[in-house]
C-alpha cells in the first residue's frame, strides 16, 4: 500500500475497480478543461498584453452559438458521469442474496461487530475473501459512518434505523475501517482494521472461539459460543416473545412469526406493510403503531428494554424463521 | 490620516466614534463590516493554523481531542457565518451598490445599520460560546450529536447563527429593493454592472434561504434546551430531517458565498482587458439560474446518510445542471480576454488566479455530484479540498481582488503595487500547496475532522501544513501592505483604472457623504463601454 | 419587471369598499365551515388534499383582497408567489425522500437494465 | 437631476426622489419580508410533512385531543380580526384618525380572544400530560390513548388500564390534580402502546402554534405602537404606511393559521 509516496488507495473489490474507472473518466474530463482553460488564459495574457496606454481594443458583444456550444458539450459530458455514476451506485445498493450477514453497531467511539456464527469483535472486522459480505448497521447514539476506503463504500449508521452496505473482497489483505461522520471527542479513534482472510483461514479463525483482542467483553461471552440466530432465539425466549408469537392458532394473542419475514401483512386499517427489519423493530418498540389485522393492540412496548445488539439478534432469528419455512417451498 | 487632502468626503466629514456607530451611510457601514470581518477572519485563521500544525504528525501532540474539535468548529462557524457570507455582499456590496446604481443610499439605511448590529450581536454570541467552553459540533450542527451528546454551548452558538441569519436576510432585502427601485434614470437592467446582477441573485437567496436555517436553529435550541425530541431518535425524531432542513439553506448559502465573487471578477476582467464583457446577458442571467437551481440540489449532501436512492438520483442530476451556468461564466470570462488589452495589475492577478482555482474547485464538484464517486469521497479530505478551492480560491480571492480594485475608491489611496503583487502570488502558491495534497488524501480515504490519522498519510499532511505557512506569510504581506497604504497620500484620483461604472466616472475618491455631487444621469450605450473615449480623458491618470 | 409600475396608482383602488370586504369575510367563513365538514367525510387519503386545497383557496382570497395583491404591481405578486413556490419545492423534495431507507425498493428492472 | 426637493413632504426620506418611489420601495420591502416569513414557517411545515409521512397514525391519534370546535372558533376570531384590520386601513385611506384607532383596538381585542382560547387549549394539554420535553418536569409527556379509547375505557372497565379521574370521585388522591390523568404508578394493568412518533406530533403542534402565537404577540405590540402614533396625528390621507404594512403582517399571520387549523385539528 505504501510505496514511498502514497498517492492512490488500493482497490480491493471488483466494485472498487469499477469506481476507479469512473474516477479515471472524471479525471480525464476535468484535467482537459482545467489545463485547456489555464493555457488559454496564459496565452491570451501574453498575446494580448497591453502594449501602450493608447490601446483601444474592439469590444465583442457575444455569440449565441458559442454559448450554446459551451453549455451543451459540458452538459453531455456531465450526463455521462451522471448515468455511469448512478448506474454503478444502484447496482451496488443491494447486497446479493447469498451474502454473509454481519451486524454492525456504532457506538461512541467503537464499532461492535457480530459474525453470522455469533463471534464478536470490536472495531476490527475479519471476513473471508471471495464471499459477498453484507453489513447491516445501526447506531446506539449519534450518527456514525462506516467507511472502507479500499472497497469505495461508505454508509451512515443512523440511530433508530438500519442501513446496509456490502462488498466482496478479492484476496486476503488488510484495509482501513474509518468513521467519517463526526461523532464526538474520539471520532478519529473510531477506526479499525478489515482483515480479509482465505475462506479456510476464516473458518478456522471464526470457529476457534478466540475473541481476538476484545477488551470490552459482554456477558454473553462466558458461555459456549452461539450463532446470531441462536442468540436471537435465546432473546426471543427470555423476553417472552414465544408465548404469543409461535405456533399460531385462534388462542394466540399475537400473529405467528414463522415465515412472515419478507411477506406483506394487512393491517387493521386495511393498508399493507412489508415485514422487514424496520417494521419488526418498530413492532417490538411500539407495537401499537401498525397492528396486523385480526389482532388486538395488547402487546406492551419494549422501548428502552432491548439493546441494539439484542434487537439485531432478534431480527436475525425472526428472519431465520422465514428462511426455514420458505426453504421447504423451494424458493430461490 | 494624511492632511494633504481637505476635500470633504465620507471618511472625514465627521470623525467622532458616535458618528461611526450611529451612521446610516452605506459607505461607512461597509467599512465597519470590513473591519469586523477582518477580525473574524483573523480569529478563524488562527484556529486553522493551530490545527494545521497539529496535523503535521499522525498522533495527537499539541492539542487534546476536545480542543482539536473545538478549534475546527470555531474555524468553520466563524469563517462561514461571520466571514464568507458577509465578505463581499456586506462589505463591497454595501459600499458599492448605491454608487453603482447612482443613488444616494440603499433603500432602508437604518435597517442597514440594524443589520450590522445584528451581525455583531450574532458574532459576539458565537465568540462568547467559544470562550465560555467552546463548541465541538462542527459548523454543520448535525443532530443528534449537537442536540443531545455534544459538549459546550451549542444553544448560544446556534442563537448566534440565528441572529446573524436575520442580519443576512435584512441585508438581502435591502439590496433587492435598492436594485429594483433606486436605479438612476436611464440605468436599465441590461446596463447594470454585473456586480449588481450577482448581488441581486445573492440577495434573493439570502431572503428566501436564510429563514429556513433560522427556524432550524430554533428547533435545535428547543431540542437541546427543552428536550422536545424533534430530532431525537429515542422519541421518534429523525436526525435526517435536520440534515434536509440544514442543507436547504446551507447549500444555497455556498452560492451566497460565491455569486458575489463572480460579480467582482466580471468587473475586474472587463476593466483590465479594457473590453466590454463577452456575453453580458449570459453572465447576468446565469447568476439568476445558479441562484434558482441552487435551491434544488441540497440532497447531494445526503447521498450516504440513508436518503432514498431515488431522491439521490434527482439531486445528482440537478447538481450537474447547476454546473452549466457556472461553466458559461468561466468560458465568457476567458473569451473576454481574447482580443483585449490586458494589464497585469494586482486585482487582475487575483482575478485570473480566481478563474484557475475556481475551475479546479468547480470541476471537483462534479466528482461529488456523481453518486458512486461521492459515496467514496463523502466526508473525506476531498470534500475539504473542494470546498476550500471554491471558498478560498474562489470567494476569498474575489474578496481580495475586489478590495484591491476598489481600495482607491474606498480610501482614496493607492497601495504599493509591488508588495501587493508579491502577496497575491504568495497566496496563490501557498493556497495550492495547502489544498492540492488534500485531494489526493481524500481519494485515499482520509476522513475530515480527524485529529489523528494512519501514518502513511503523513507526507501529504506535512506538505499541506507547509503550504499553510506560505499562505499565512502571503496574508501577512497583504495586511501590512494595505494597512501601510492608508497612511499614504490620498492621490488615487477619481478613476485610476480608467474603468466604467458610475462609482468611477461620477463619484470622487473617497466619495462625498452623499455619494454624488450632482445626481448622475446614465448615457452609456451598454455596460462596460470601454470604447467610450471620455473614460481616458483628463481625469484618467491624475486626480 | 423593471421600470416603475405605472398601472398602480395608490389612490384609486377603493372600488371594493367596506361592503366588498364583508363579502370576502363571509366567503372565508363559509370556506372554514366547509373545511370542517369535509373533514368528517371520509375521502381516504384525499382528505388531506381537500383540506389543503381549501386552505390554499382561503389564503389566495386573503392575499388577493385583504392584502390587495389584485391592485399591486406584478413584482409584489412575484414575491408572494416565490415564497409559496419555494416552500412547495421544499415539501415535495422532502416527500421524495419518503421511505427511502428501505433498500428493498430498488426495482429489479433498474439493475437488469445494465446499460 | 432634481435638486433638493423643497416641496417634498416631511415624511419623505432624503435619498428618495419622490414619495411614489418611497412608497413602492417600502411596500416591496415589506413583501420581501413576507416572503421571508413564508419560508420561516415553511421550515416547520417541512418538518410537519416529513413526520406525517413517517407517522400517519401518530397524527391521527394526536389530533383526537384537539378540539375542532375551539379551532374553528379561533379561525372565526382571527379572520374577523383580519377584517377589522382591513377596516382600519380603509379608515386610514380616508384619513379618519379615530377610525384607525377604533378598528385597531378591535383587532387587539380579537387577538386577545384568540390568545385566550389558545391558553385554554394549552392548559388542557398540560392536564392531559401532553407537553413534550422537559418544559414541565413534574408533568412529563404521558400518552394514555386517544380520546376515543380513553372515553371508552373511562366508562367501561379498567381492562386497558386507563382511568379518567373526574372531579367528583378521585379528586383527592395523591398529588394528582382534579381532572388530571393518572400517572403510571396509579392504575395501569396493561399499558396502552404509544403510536410511534406521538411526541413528535405534539412537538410540532406546540412549535407551530407557538411560533404563530409569538407572531401575534409581536403584532399586538405593533398595534399599540401604531395607536400611539395615530393618536399623535402622524398619519394623513397620503401617508399611513405603518397601518398598511401592519395590515399585511396581520393578514400573513392569519394565512398561517388558515393552514394550521386544518392540518393540525382536522386531518
Amino acid at each position: 500500500m505504501n510505496f514511498g509516496f502514497p498517492s492512490f488507495p488500493e482497490a480491493a473489490s471488483e466494485y472498487a475497480k469499477q469506481v476507479d474507472w469512473l474516477y479515471a473518466y472524471l479525471n480525464i474530463v476535468t484535467t482537459f478543461f482545467t489545463v485547456g482553460i489555464i493555457i488559454a488564459i496564459i496565452i491570451f495574457s501574453i498575446v494580448f498584453a497591453r502594449k501602450s496606454e493608447e490601446d483601444r481594443p474592439k469590444g465583442i458583444h457575444g455569440s449565441v452559438p458559442l454559448e450554446i456550444f459551451w453549455s451543451v458539450i459540458p452538459f453531455l459530458l456531465c450526463l455521462v458521469m451522471f448515468v455511469w455514476g448512478t448506474d454503478l451506485h444502484f447496482q451496488n445498493s443491494k447486497a446479493p442474496a447469498d451474502s454473509m450477514e454481519f451486524l454492525v453497531t456504532g457506538k461512541q467511539w467503537m464499532w461492535k461487530v457480530q459474525h453470522p456464527n455469533g463471534k464478536r469483535e470490536i472495531n476490527d472486522l475479519h471476513v473471508p475473501a471471495g464471499t459477498p459480505v453484507k453489513l447491516t448497521m445501526t447506531s446506539e447514539d449519534v450518527i456514525h459512518s462506516y467507511y472502507i476506503p479500499s472497497m469505495r463504500i461508505k454508509r451512515d449508521t443512523v440511530p433508530g434505523r438500519y442501513t446496509e452496505i456490502w462488498f466482496e473482497a478479492i484476496e486476503p489483505g488488510t484495509h482501513h475501517i474509518l468513521c467519517t461522520e463526526f461523532c464526538g471527542t474520539e471520532h478519529s479513534r473510531m477506526i479499525g482494521t478489515l482483515t480479509v482472510m482465505a475462506p479456510a483461514d476464516y473458518q478456522e479463525w471464526a470457529g476457534s472461539g478466540a475473541m481476538g483482542d476484545i477488551t470490552v467483553a459482554s456477558k454473553d461471552d462466558s458461555g459456549p459460543m452461539l450463532s446470531v440466530v441462536e442468540q436471537g432465539k435465546a432473546v426471543f425466549t427470555e423476553t417472552g416473545c414465544a408465548v404469543c408469537h409461535i405456533g399460531g392458532g385462534p388462542a394466540q394473542l399475537g400473529p405467528s412469526l414463522e415465515g412472515v419475514f419478507g411477506t406483506e401483512e394487512e393491517l387493521i386499517d386495511g393498508t399493507k406493510v412489508l415485514v422487514d427489519e424496520d417494521y419488526i423493530r418498530e413492532s417490538i418498540l411500539n407495537p401499537a403503531a401498525k397492528i396486523v389485522k385480526g389482532y388486538q393492540p395488547v402487546m406492551p412496548p419494549y422501548v428502552g428494554q432491548i439493546p441494539e445488539e439484542k434487537m439485531m439478534q432478534l431480527i436475525a432469528y425472526i428472519k431465520s424463521l422465514a428462511e426455514e419455512s420458505t426453504a421447504n417451498e423451494g424458493e430461490i | 490620516m494624511s492632511e494633504a487632502v481637505t476635500a470633504k468626503n465620507y471618511l472625514n466629514h465627521e470623525s467622532t466614534i458616535k458618528s461611526w456607530l450611529l451612521t446610516v451611510d452605506h459607505k461607512r457601514i461597509g467599512v465597519m463590516y470590513l473591519i469586523s470581518i477582518i477580525v473574524f477572519f483573523t480569529i478563524g485563521s488562527f484556529a486553522a493554523a493551530l490545527f494545521r500544525l497539529e496535523l503535521m504528525t499522525p498522533d495527537a501532540n499539541i492539542l487534546q481531542h476536545e480542543t482539536y474539535n473545538k478549534l475546527f468548529t470555531m474555524h468553520g462557524v466563524v469563517m462561514i457565518f461571520f466571514f464568507l457570507v458577509p465578505s463581499v455582499p456586506a462589505v463591497l456590496g454595501n459600499f458599492l451598490l448605491p454608487l453603482m446604481l447612482g443613488t444616494k443610499d440603499v433603500a432602508f439605511p437604518r435597517l442597514n445599520l440594524a443589520s450590522w448590529y445584528l451581525f455583531m450581536t450574532g458574532g459576539m454570541l458565537a465568540l462568547g460560546a467559544v470562550i465560555l467552553g467552546g463548541i465541538d459540533t462542527g459548523w454543520t450542527f448535525y443532530t443528534p450529536y449537537s442536540s443531545t451528546y455534544a459538549n459546550g454551548n451549542v444553544i448560544m452558538a446556534a442563537f448566534g447563527v440565528f441572529v446573524t441569519g436575520f442580519s443576512s436576510i435584512l441585508t438581502g432585502l435591502n439590496f433587492v429593493v435598492t436594485i429594483h427601485k433606486m436605479r438612476a434614470p436611464g440605468l436599465n437592467w441590461f446596463k447594470l454592472p454585473l456586480f449588481v446582477w450577482a448581488q441581486y441573485a445573492t440577495s434573493i437567496i439570502m431572503v428566501l434561504g436564510t429563514p429556513v436555517i433560522a427556524i432550524t436553529m430554533v428547533l435545535i435550541i428547543l431540542e437541546r434546551g427543552l428536550g422536545i425530541g424533534i430530532f431525537n431518535p429515542a422519541l421518534g425524531g429523525d436526525p435526517v430531517l435536520f440534515q434536509h432542513l440544514f442543507w436547504f439553506y446551507s447549500h444555497p448559502a455556498v452560492y451566497i458565498m460565491i455569486l458575489p465573487g463572480f460579480g467582482v471578477i466580471s468587473e475586474v476582467i472587463a476593466c483590465f482587458s479594457r473590453k466590454r464583457i463577452f456575453g453580458y446577458e449570459f453572465i447576468a442571467l446565469s447568476s439568476l439560474a445558479i441562484a434558482f437551481i441552487g435551491f434544488f440540489v441540497w440532497g447531494h449532501h445526503l447521498f450516504v446518510s440513508s436518503q432514498s436512492i431515488y431522491a439521490g438520483m434527482i439531486f445528482s442530476i440537478l447538481s450537474f445542471t447547476v454546473g452549466i451556468p457556472t461553466a458559461i461564466k468561466i468560458f465568457n470570462w476567458v473569451a473576454t480576454l481574447y482580443g483585449g488589452s490586458i494589464k497585469m495589475t494586482t486585482p487582475m492577478i487575483y482575478a485570473l488566479g480566481f478563474i484557475g482555482l475556481f475551475l479546479v474547485g468547480g470541476l471537483t464538484g462534479l466528482y461529488l455530484a456523481t453518486l458512486a464517486i461521492d459515496v467514496h469521497l463523502h466526508d473525506t479530505y476531498f470534500v475539504v479540498a473542494h470546498f476550500h478551492y471554491v471558498m478560498v480560491g474562489g470567494m476569498v480571492f474575489a474578496w481580495l481582488c475586489g478590495l484591491h480594485f476598489w481600495w482607491p475608491k474606498m480610501f482614496g489611496v493607492m497601495y504599493n503595487e509591488a508588495a501587493a503583487k508579491v502577496a497575491a502570488i504568495t497566496i496563490f502558491i501557498g493556497f495550492n500547496l495547502t489544498f492540492f495534497p488534500q485531494f489526493i488524501l481524500g481519494y485515499m480515504g482520509m476522513p475530515r475532522r480527524y485529529h489523528t490519522y494512519p501514518e502513511e498519510w503523513q507526507v501529504l499532511h506535512v506538505l499541506s501544513t507547509a503550504g499553510a505557512t506560505v499562505l499565512a506569510f502571503g496574508f501577512t504581506v497583504f495586511f501590512i501592505t494595505m494597512f501601510v497604504s492608508l497612511f499614504g497620500k490620498k492621490d488615487a484620483g477619481r478613476n485610476p483604472w480608467q474603468a466604467t461604472g458610475l462609482e468611477w466616472t461620477h463619484a470622487d475618491s473617497p466619495p462625498d457623504p452623499h455619494n454624488f455631487l450632482e445626481d448622475p444621469k446614465v448615457t452609456i450605450r451598454y455596460a462596460y463601454d470601454y470604447e467610450d473615449e471620455s473614460l481616458y480623458a483628463e481625469e484618467g491618470k491624475e486626480g | 419587471m423593471s421600470e416603475h409600475n405605472e398601472h398602480n396608482e395608490e389612490h384609486d383602488d377603493h372600488e371594493h369598499g367596506v361592503g366588498g370586504y364583508v363579502i370576502v369575510f363571509v366567503a372565508l367563513m363559509v370556506l372554514s365551515i366547509i373545511t370542517v365538514m369535509a373533514s368528517y367525510v371520509d375521502f381516504g387519503p384525499l382528505n388531506i388534499v381537500v383540506a389543503v386545497f381549501i386552505a390554499v383557496v382561503k389564503a389566495a382570497i386573503v392575499l388577493t383582497f385583504f392584502m390587495h395583491l389584485k391592485e399591486s404591481p406584478k413584482i409584489i405578486t412575484a414575491c408572494a408567489v416565490a415564497g409559496f413556490l419555494f416552500v412547495a419545492v421544499m415539501l415535495s423534495f422532502l416527500g421524495a425522500d419518503n421511505k427511502g431507507y428501505e433498500i428493498e425498493t430498488v426495482p429489479q428492472a433498474w439493475s437488469e437494465l445494465g446499460w | 437631476m432634481s435638486h433638493e426637493n423643497t416641496d417634498a413632504p416631511p415624511y419623505q426620506q432624503h435619498f428618495f426622489e419622490n414619495m411614489q418611489q418611497q412608497n413602492q420601495a417600502t411596500m416591496f420591502g415589506i413583501w420581501l419580508f413576507m416572503a421571508q416569513e413564508i419560508l420561516f414557517f415553511g421550515g416547520l411545515f417541512g418538518a410537519y410533512t416529513w413526520y406525517r409521512i413517517n407517522y400517519p397514525e401518530a397524527y391521527e391519534a394526536g389530533s383526537s385531543w384537539l378540539d375542532p370546535k375551539l379551532g374553528l372558533l379561533n379561525t372565526v376570531v382571527l379572520i374577523a380580526s383580519s377584517l377589522t384590520v382591513v377596516f382600519s386601513v380603509h379608515a386610514a385611506r380616508q384619513g379618519r384618525k379615530n377610525g384607525i384607532i377604533l378598528w385597531l383596538v378591535a383587532t387587539l381585542i380579537l387577538g386577545g380572544v384568540f390568545m385566550g382560547i389558545k391558553t385554554v387549549e394549552y392548559g388542557a394539554k398540560y392536564d392531559h400530560s401532553l407537553i413534550p420535553g422537559k418544559i414541565f418536569p413534574e408533568n412529563p409527556f404521558n400518552w394514555h390513548g386517544t380520546k376515543e379509547q380513553v372515553e371508552a375505557a373511562g366508562h367501561a372497565d379498567h381492562s386497558t388500564g386507563l382511568k379518567y379521574y373526574d372531579k367528583a370521585s378521585e379528586g383527592t388522591k395523591g398529588n394528582i390534580k382534579p381532572g388530571a390523568w393518572a400517572s403510571d404508578t396509579y392504575v395501569k394493568k396493561t399499558q396502552v402502546a404509544e403510536p410511534k412518533g406521538i411526541q413528535i406530533y405534539y412537538c410540532l403542534y406546540f412549535a407551530m402554534t407557538g411560533m404563530h402565537a409569538l407572531h401575534m404577540i409581536i403584532g399586538a405590540g405593533i398595534i399599540i405602537w401604531i395607536c400611539i402614533l395615530a393618536h399623535r396625528g402622524r398619519f394623513n390621507k397620503e401617508y399611513y404606511p405603518h397601518v398598511e404594512y401592519f395590515g399585511l403582517y396581520w393578514h400573513f399571520v392569519d394565512i398561517v393559521w388558515i393552514f394550521l387549523f386544518p392540518l393540525l385539528y382536522l386531518i
